[in-house]
């Protein structure tokens, strides 16, 4: 048990790594699927346990090979990343079940098996990412998500998937160009790659040369905000998540922006906020603009746009705004609510995607015009759709609302009111593309794309229903989401002073 | 913690009416009976003490089972119970369903001990209530749509109230308070709203009558009960709420004495029995708080009681104007027996549940040396006689007959419920200890001396004797009495209309200039926010790879500036 | 070109070399500049070079195009495998050193297994890749 | 004590009459004489006066009256004033 235990951060990774290989041997669709969902949940599992283990002991650290750090690879899992990696373990073993039917209806049959592995390689990925402590593992597996994720998205049923999935890939390749480059002149200055290293070595090389350090940052910087769709980085996400097949969508809307946010607080915090007071460093100042900017604009964008795909793909922009912005605000509150609204929005999106899911599953289209009256014929799967839109929002006793109270909070006791009040303006944007969706499908006549619609097969609409619920109970309950994230906020800010 | 949330009588109720929406038949109307006494069994189950829990940072205490919310707890449980049986074979399902989510949101504003858990439930109660208001059907909208009105505004202001108080001092926790700031003030305005006081008291008057025949059951027990419950909690002994009750009372009494319409008529004697209410709390002595939880627990039974004789009738006859009705006693003989024990519940007749209750609060005011408040109180005690006590019996029931109306007592469900509520009123006045035992404070108090039961019998029939002698001065005349309402409807209507063409001709000239910046900012955004606007459309790759650039160079310019 | 015997001929003779060259810098990867990815291009290249000279169809008969894919997935397999060795035989994931009876030399023979894995996943691609663009045109 | 209340309402119905009217004025008088025996706990000096509650509940009830039909005078409005 013991020799398990200490294994388990090699597990969580190489699990779905050798998980995503078997699966490409296997040729029919239904068989992977199987072994996909079996080597999904064993992730939860082991994410918990680390969970566990962190919370009561202390960080996790694991010698890749045996080579100790700074020379060897280490995997470090501390209480984010531990908090990251359950919460993208978690929602994809919700997600499965979804996946047999939706997958099959999407996808040719000879395909699948292919998309699996695909869909393993790239959990592999960011839970990789997210659990490693070498920034040049990191970068390996950024470049292993995401080549799967550019593979997923290309196999959607829509021809404008393949160029969707074409200009992620160069957009993509030149964040992790830029990532790569600022790793680079982090071990130009510092002569290590492990983040902890870095950061106990950065002082002195801060000292030396201020120039490459922070040029450093900037690539860094730049090259994550392209994969967490940062305004106006954000240019790829609408068209990939619109074009891939929808369980590909829920799957990366819920899990990859959230793990490129975690790499982005580990190199702003962990490494540079160890060795450089925040405060100095240009973060906050290219932050607060852009977030806020998203958080508009990109809402707006939501409110005009007729393709429901894309309308949620807008507002993950501007959530996504949401998450930067407290990570702008660099105080307690603020992160915490960067990182409760990092999870809660990972629940929320993913039930309001396979909720679209369902309705191409069964309407065969997201077209808003098209969509008059869905809410009646597909009852459960709308409401969900409502109650997570709900939460989306930020009405009070939701998920969405802790987050948002938070970030209130956060902006309040930076004595930025305005900042303030301008998240809940932004907040009023979700409330009128939500209930535009909401008076298309339930006040319009029933439309002939709905007319024979019903709510997917239990399979389907069990996922939908579990993620909704979460996105509600975890208003209620603010245990698990707001206590660990209060926790990591308050260990992320320990190197501020 | 999280079992004792789930097994407080709030979320049962609030389960029930999830599970009502989903039944038809039979089970439909075993979960209406049968959530209603789980509550009830729940409500003496609740754990003794408080259960906090956290939200927030902000500590919380969503069940807090003390003497007073256990009196409370099982009267609204037992209340709702007996408005589920009377409204049986009603068929409006929304109506049943927010009935219990109604019952739900004030037994979790009683059990709540801290102001945020309150807020939540009292929202839920107006919610709720609003629904129940609206399913009185089309003509209901209206009066529904104020009532939302006056409601959301006391719930602004609770809410105001409350956030200032917690952020001013930093405690959540519902306990006595002085009105000695802001927040607090606002607090006090936003109960007060919802307990009918002036300048707001026509919401009950307006919405309530509008309901269903089983729907203002519902209503006459829960908001003014709960917000007389909070004020005992939050605000006993400010002196002014006397003055405000007794203002209410006498409000109540001649707008209820000039009254047509049956329900209408229970209305003002609610906002006239709040009064009383309200007064005791203002007095807030232990007797006096004694006196008014004892009468509230009464009211809420012969308040049913009376509302649901005016429920059989209109259900019965589909008439609800005096005017129109006489004489039902002898079609109705249940109902106006049922009718005759309300009456003389509600106006504190000896070994009725009005007199042990009633005579508590008289008596707190002379204790306490108060003679103007005492001889009010007096008054207004003899003044029951112009309304439930004598008018409406008398008028509906008895009086001049009236063309033969082709009615009986009504369903067997119905009957039930009003004999039971009937037979409640006469146990509590008849062994008045039982209610006693469950009073928040230790007072010892006699009500059958020979003195008090003689003053109660000497005021109520000379008060009698008078409305005899003028009772031709308050026949029921068709009609309506203008009310504080007034003053908020009338240039309401005004503005609907377009009070004259200049405003009129300024007004369009203003909407269409409004509409026509609207419609160059929608037009702006289209063009950059439209799906083939500039943020919209897809930019080309090259494009996206400038801004990268761009903001690697913006951010790097900064970084060397900085 | 299939009429060309020289370059047909000429080709045969270079294959066998093309593939020992192959191997060669596959071994020597364990010292000095070569390895697995080299190796496995190289090794490609002489697929390829068949494909170009002889056509598709008879370099699929030595490579079909189902055992390309297959060996895709299984170069990974191995590579993976044999860090998973490690981790069942008790020691971290990745760590050689229980293949054999001293960890040096387990070590030694980890690489070699790795970059073996490496050599058949590179090569198999890149031939993947070839058969993918030159069937696109049909 | 039902009978007191029977008084007020029994002559109202067409059945009884004079008599049941004669009644009630007995019952009233004897409400009032059982002051005599009757100790009551003055608390303000005017309410432990002989037959004290019985005028002021009777002046009460007028009082109130009066300010009924004063307010009904000024603001009884027909049914239709609020149709919107």
């Amino acid at each position: 048990m013991n020799a398990v235990t200490a294994q388990l951060p090699a597990l969580q990774v190489v699990i779905p790594l050798l998980g995503a290989i078997i699966a490409a041997f296997l040729r029919r669709g239904t068989l992977a699927w199987a072994w996909a969902a079996l080597i999904t949940a064993l992730t939860p599992v082991i994410a918990f346990a680390q969970l566990h283990q962190v919370w009561t002991n202390d960080t996790i650290s694991y010698r890749m090979g045996g080579w100790p750090p700074p020379i060897g690879i280490e995997y470090r899992v501390d209480l984010l990343n531990a908090f990251v990696l359950l919460l993208v373990s978690l929602v994809s073993t919700i997600m499965m079940p979804y996946a047999r039917r939706s997958v099959a209806h999407e996808i040719d049959g000879d395909k699948q098996a292919w998309f699996y592995c695909m869909y393993l390689l790239g959990l592999a990925g960011l839970l990789g990412i997210t659990i490693t402590g070498d920034a040049f593992n990191a970068f390996v597996f950024l470049e292993i998500s995401s080549l799967s994720t550019y593979v997923m998205i290309a196999m959607g049923r829509d021809r404008r998937a393949l160029v969707a999935s074409y200009q992620y890939l160069i957009i993509g390749t030149i964040g992790a160009t830029l990532y790569v480059i600022g790793v680079g002149l982090l071990y130009l200055v510092t002569g290590s790659l492990n983040f902890a290293d870095i950061g106990t070595r950065l002082a002195e090389a801060s000292a030396a040369y201020p120039r490459p350090v922070l040029a450093g940052l900037a690539f860094l910087f730049v090259g994550i905000s392209l994969k967490l769709a940062l305004f106006p980085l954000h240019v790829w996400l609408p068209n990939a998540y619109a074009y891939a097949p929808s369980f590909a969508t829920a799957f990366l809307a819920a899990t990859a922006t959230k793990v490129a946010i975690y790499l982005l607080l580990r190199i702003v915090f962990s490494v540079y906020g160890v060795a450089i007071d925040l405060n100095t460093l240009p973060v906050s100042t290219v932050l607060y603009p852009l977030s806020i900017a998203a958080m508009f604009i990109a809402s707006i964008l939501a409110v005009y746009e007729t393709n429901l795909k894309r309308m949620l793909a807008y507002s993950s922009v501007a959530q996504i705004g949401y998450i930067t912005l407290g990570i702008a605000l660099m105080n307690q509150a603020g992160l915490t609510g960067s990182v409760v609204h990092l999870f809660n929005h990972a629940l929320i999106k993913g039930a309001l995607f396979l909720a679209l899911g369902a309705i191409v599953y069964r309407a065969g289209t997201i077209k808003l015009d098209d969509l008059g009256g869905i809410g009646r014929t597909m009852p459960l799967t709308f409401a969900a759709f409502v109650f997570a839109g709900m939460s989306l929002m930020g009405v009070p006793g939701t998920a969405g609302f802790i987050s948002k109270y938070y970030l209130i909070v956060g902006a309040l006791d930076a004595g930025l009111w305005p900042i303030a009040f301008l998240i809940v303006a932004s907040s009023l944007i979700a409330l009128v593309y939500i209930g535009r969706a909401v008076e298309v499908a339930y006040f319009r006549p029933i439309a002939s794309a709905p007319a024979n619609a019903k709510d997917p097969p239990l399979m389907m609409l069990v996922p939908i229903l579990v993620l909704t619920f979460a996105s509600i109970y975890f208003g209620i309950d603010t245990e698990l989401s707001a206590g660990v994230a209060s926790r990591v906020a308050e260990t992320l800010l320990g190197g501020l002073k | 913690m999280t079992t004792s949330l789930l097994t407080s009588p709030a979320s049962a109720l609030l389960v029930g009416a999830l599970a009502l929406l989903f039944t038809r038949g039979i089970a439909h109307k075993i979960i209406l009976l049968g959530f209603p006494v789980l509550a009830l069994i729940l409500v003496f189950h609740a754990p003794t003490g408080s259960v906090t829990a956290n939200y927030l940072g902000y500590a919380l205490t969503p069940i807090r089972a003390d003497a007073l919310a256990l009196l409370f707890g099982a009267v609204f449980a037992l209340a709702a119970f007996l408005g589920a049986l009377f409204a049986l074979d009603r068929s409006s399902t929304l109506e049943l369903s927010s009935a219990l989510v109604y019952a739900a949101g004030a037994l979790g504003v009683v059990f709540a001990g801290d102001w945020i858990t309150l807020f939540v439930w009292w929202e839920i109660m107006a919610i709720a209530s609003t629904l129940i208001v609206v399913c009185g059907g089309e003509k209901a909208y209206r009066p529904a749509f104020r009532y939302a009105l006056v409601h959301f505004l006391g719930g602004v202001l609770l809410m105001a109230g409350i956030a200032g108080e917690i952020a001013m001092s930093g405690n959540t926790t519902i306990t006595s308070l002085k009105p000695d700031s802001w927040p607090r003030w606002l607090i006090l305005a936003g109960l007060l709203v919802n307990a009918g006081a002036p300048p707001f008291w026509a919401w009950v008057s307006d919405a309530y009558p509008a309901s269903s025949w089983s729907g203002m059951v519902f209503l006459s027990v829960f908001t003014t009960k709960t917000a007389a419950y909070v004020l005992m909690r939050a605000f006993p002994g400010v002196e002014g709420l006397i003055w405000i009750g007794l203002v209410m009372a006498v409000y109540g009494i001649v707008y209820a004495a000039l009254e047509n319409d049956i329900r209408r008529l229970l209305a003002f004697v609610i906002v006239s029995q709040m009064g009383i209410k309200v007064a005791g709390v203002g007095i807030g002595t232990p007797l006096a708080l004694n006196g008014v939880a004892a009468h509230s627990a009464a009211a809420v039974i012969y308040t049913a009681l009376l509302v649901m004789v005016a429920g059989s009738v209109m259900r019965q006859t589909g008439k609800t104007r005096m005017s129109d009705l006489g004489s039902l006693a002898a079609a109705m003989p249940l109902t106006a027996f049922a009718c005759m024990i309300g009456a003389l519940a509600i106006a504190a007749f000896p070994l009725t549940s009005g007199f042990v209750s009633k005579s508590m609060i008289v008596d707190a005011a002379a204790k306490q040396h108060l003679p103007g408040v005492w001889i009010a109180l007096l008054a207004v005690s003899a003044g029951v006689v112009l309304h439930a006590g004598l008018r409406l019996p008398w008028l509906v029931f008895f009086g001049a007959p009236k063309p033969r109306i082709a009615a009986g007592d009504p369903p067997q469900s119905m009957r039930i419920a009003m004999a039971l509520a009937a037979v409640l009123c006469m146990v509590i006045g008849i062994v008045p200890d039982g209610l006693y035992v469950m009073l928040p404070h230790q007072v010892t108090y006699v009500p059958y001396t020979a003195s008090h039961v003689l003053v109660q019998l000497q005021l109520l029939s000379f008060a009698a004797l008078t409305f005899y002698l003028m009772r031709d001065l308050l026949k029921p005349q068709p009609g309506i009495t203008l009310d504080l309402d007034w003053l908020y409807r009338r240039p309401g209507a005004w503005l609907a209309c377009g009070f004259d063409d200049l405003t009129a001709g300024a007004w369009t000239r203003l909407v269409s200039g409004i509409n026509s910046k609207a419609a160059w900012l929608h037009d702006l955004l289209v063009t950059h926010h439209g799906p083939t606007g500039t943020f919209g459309r897809t930019w080309p790759t090259g494009t996206m790879a400038f801004w990268t650039t761009f903001l690697l160079g913006a951010f790097l310019l900064i970084a060397a500036l900085g | 070109m299939r009429l060309d015997v020289v370059l047909r001929v000429g080709v045969k003779l270079i294959i066998p070399f093309m593939l020992v060259f192959g191997l060669y810098v596959q071994l020597h990867g364990d010292y000095g500049p070569g390895g697995g990815f080299q190796a496995g291009v190289i090794v490609a290249g002489a697929i390829i070079t068949y494909a170009l000279i002889f056509g598709i169809e008879e370099a699929q008969r030595v490579a079909p195009r189902k055992l390309v894919e297959f060996l895709v997935p299984l170069g990974v397999l191995i590579y993976a495998g044999t860090g998973v060795i490690g981790l069942l035989s008790g020691q971290n994931f990745l760590d050689y050193s229980v293949l054999a009876a001293h960890a040096p030399a387990g070590r030694e023979r980890g690489i070699l297994l790795v970059e073996a894995g490496v050599l058949v996943t590179v090569a198999s691609t890149m031939i993947a890749l070839f058969y993918a663009f030159s069937e696109r045109g049909r | 004590m039902r009978d007191t209340r029977r008084t007020s309402k029994a002559p109202l119905t067409t059945l009884t009459g004079k008599d049941m009217r004669k009644a009630a004025l007995v019952i009233l008088i004897v409400l009032v004489l059982f002051d005599l025996v009757v100790k009551h706990h003055e608390v303000f000096g005017i309410d432990g006066t002989f037959g004290f509650v019985a005028w002021f509940g009777a002046l009460a009830c007028f009082c109130l009256i009066l300010l009924a039909l004063a307010v009904g005078s000024l603001l009884r409005a027909p049914e239709s004033t609020y149709d919107d």
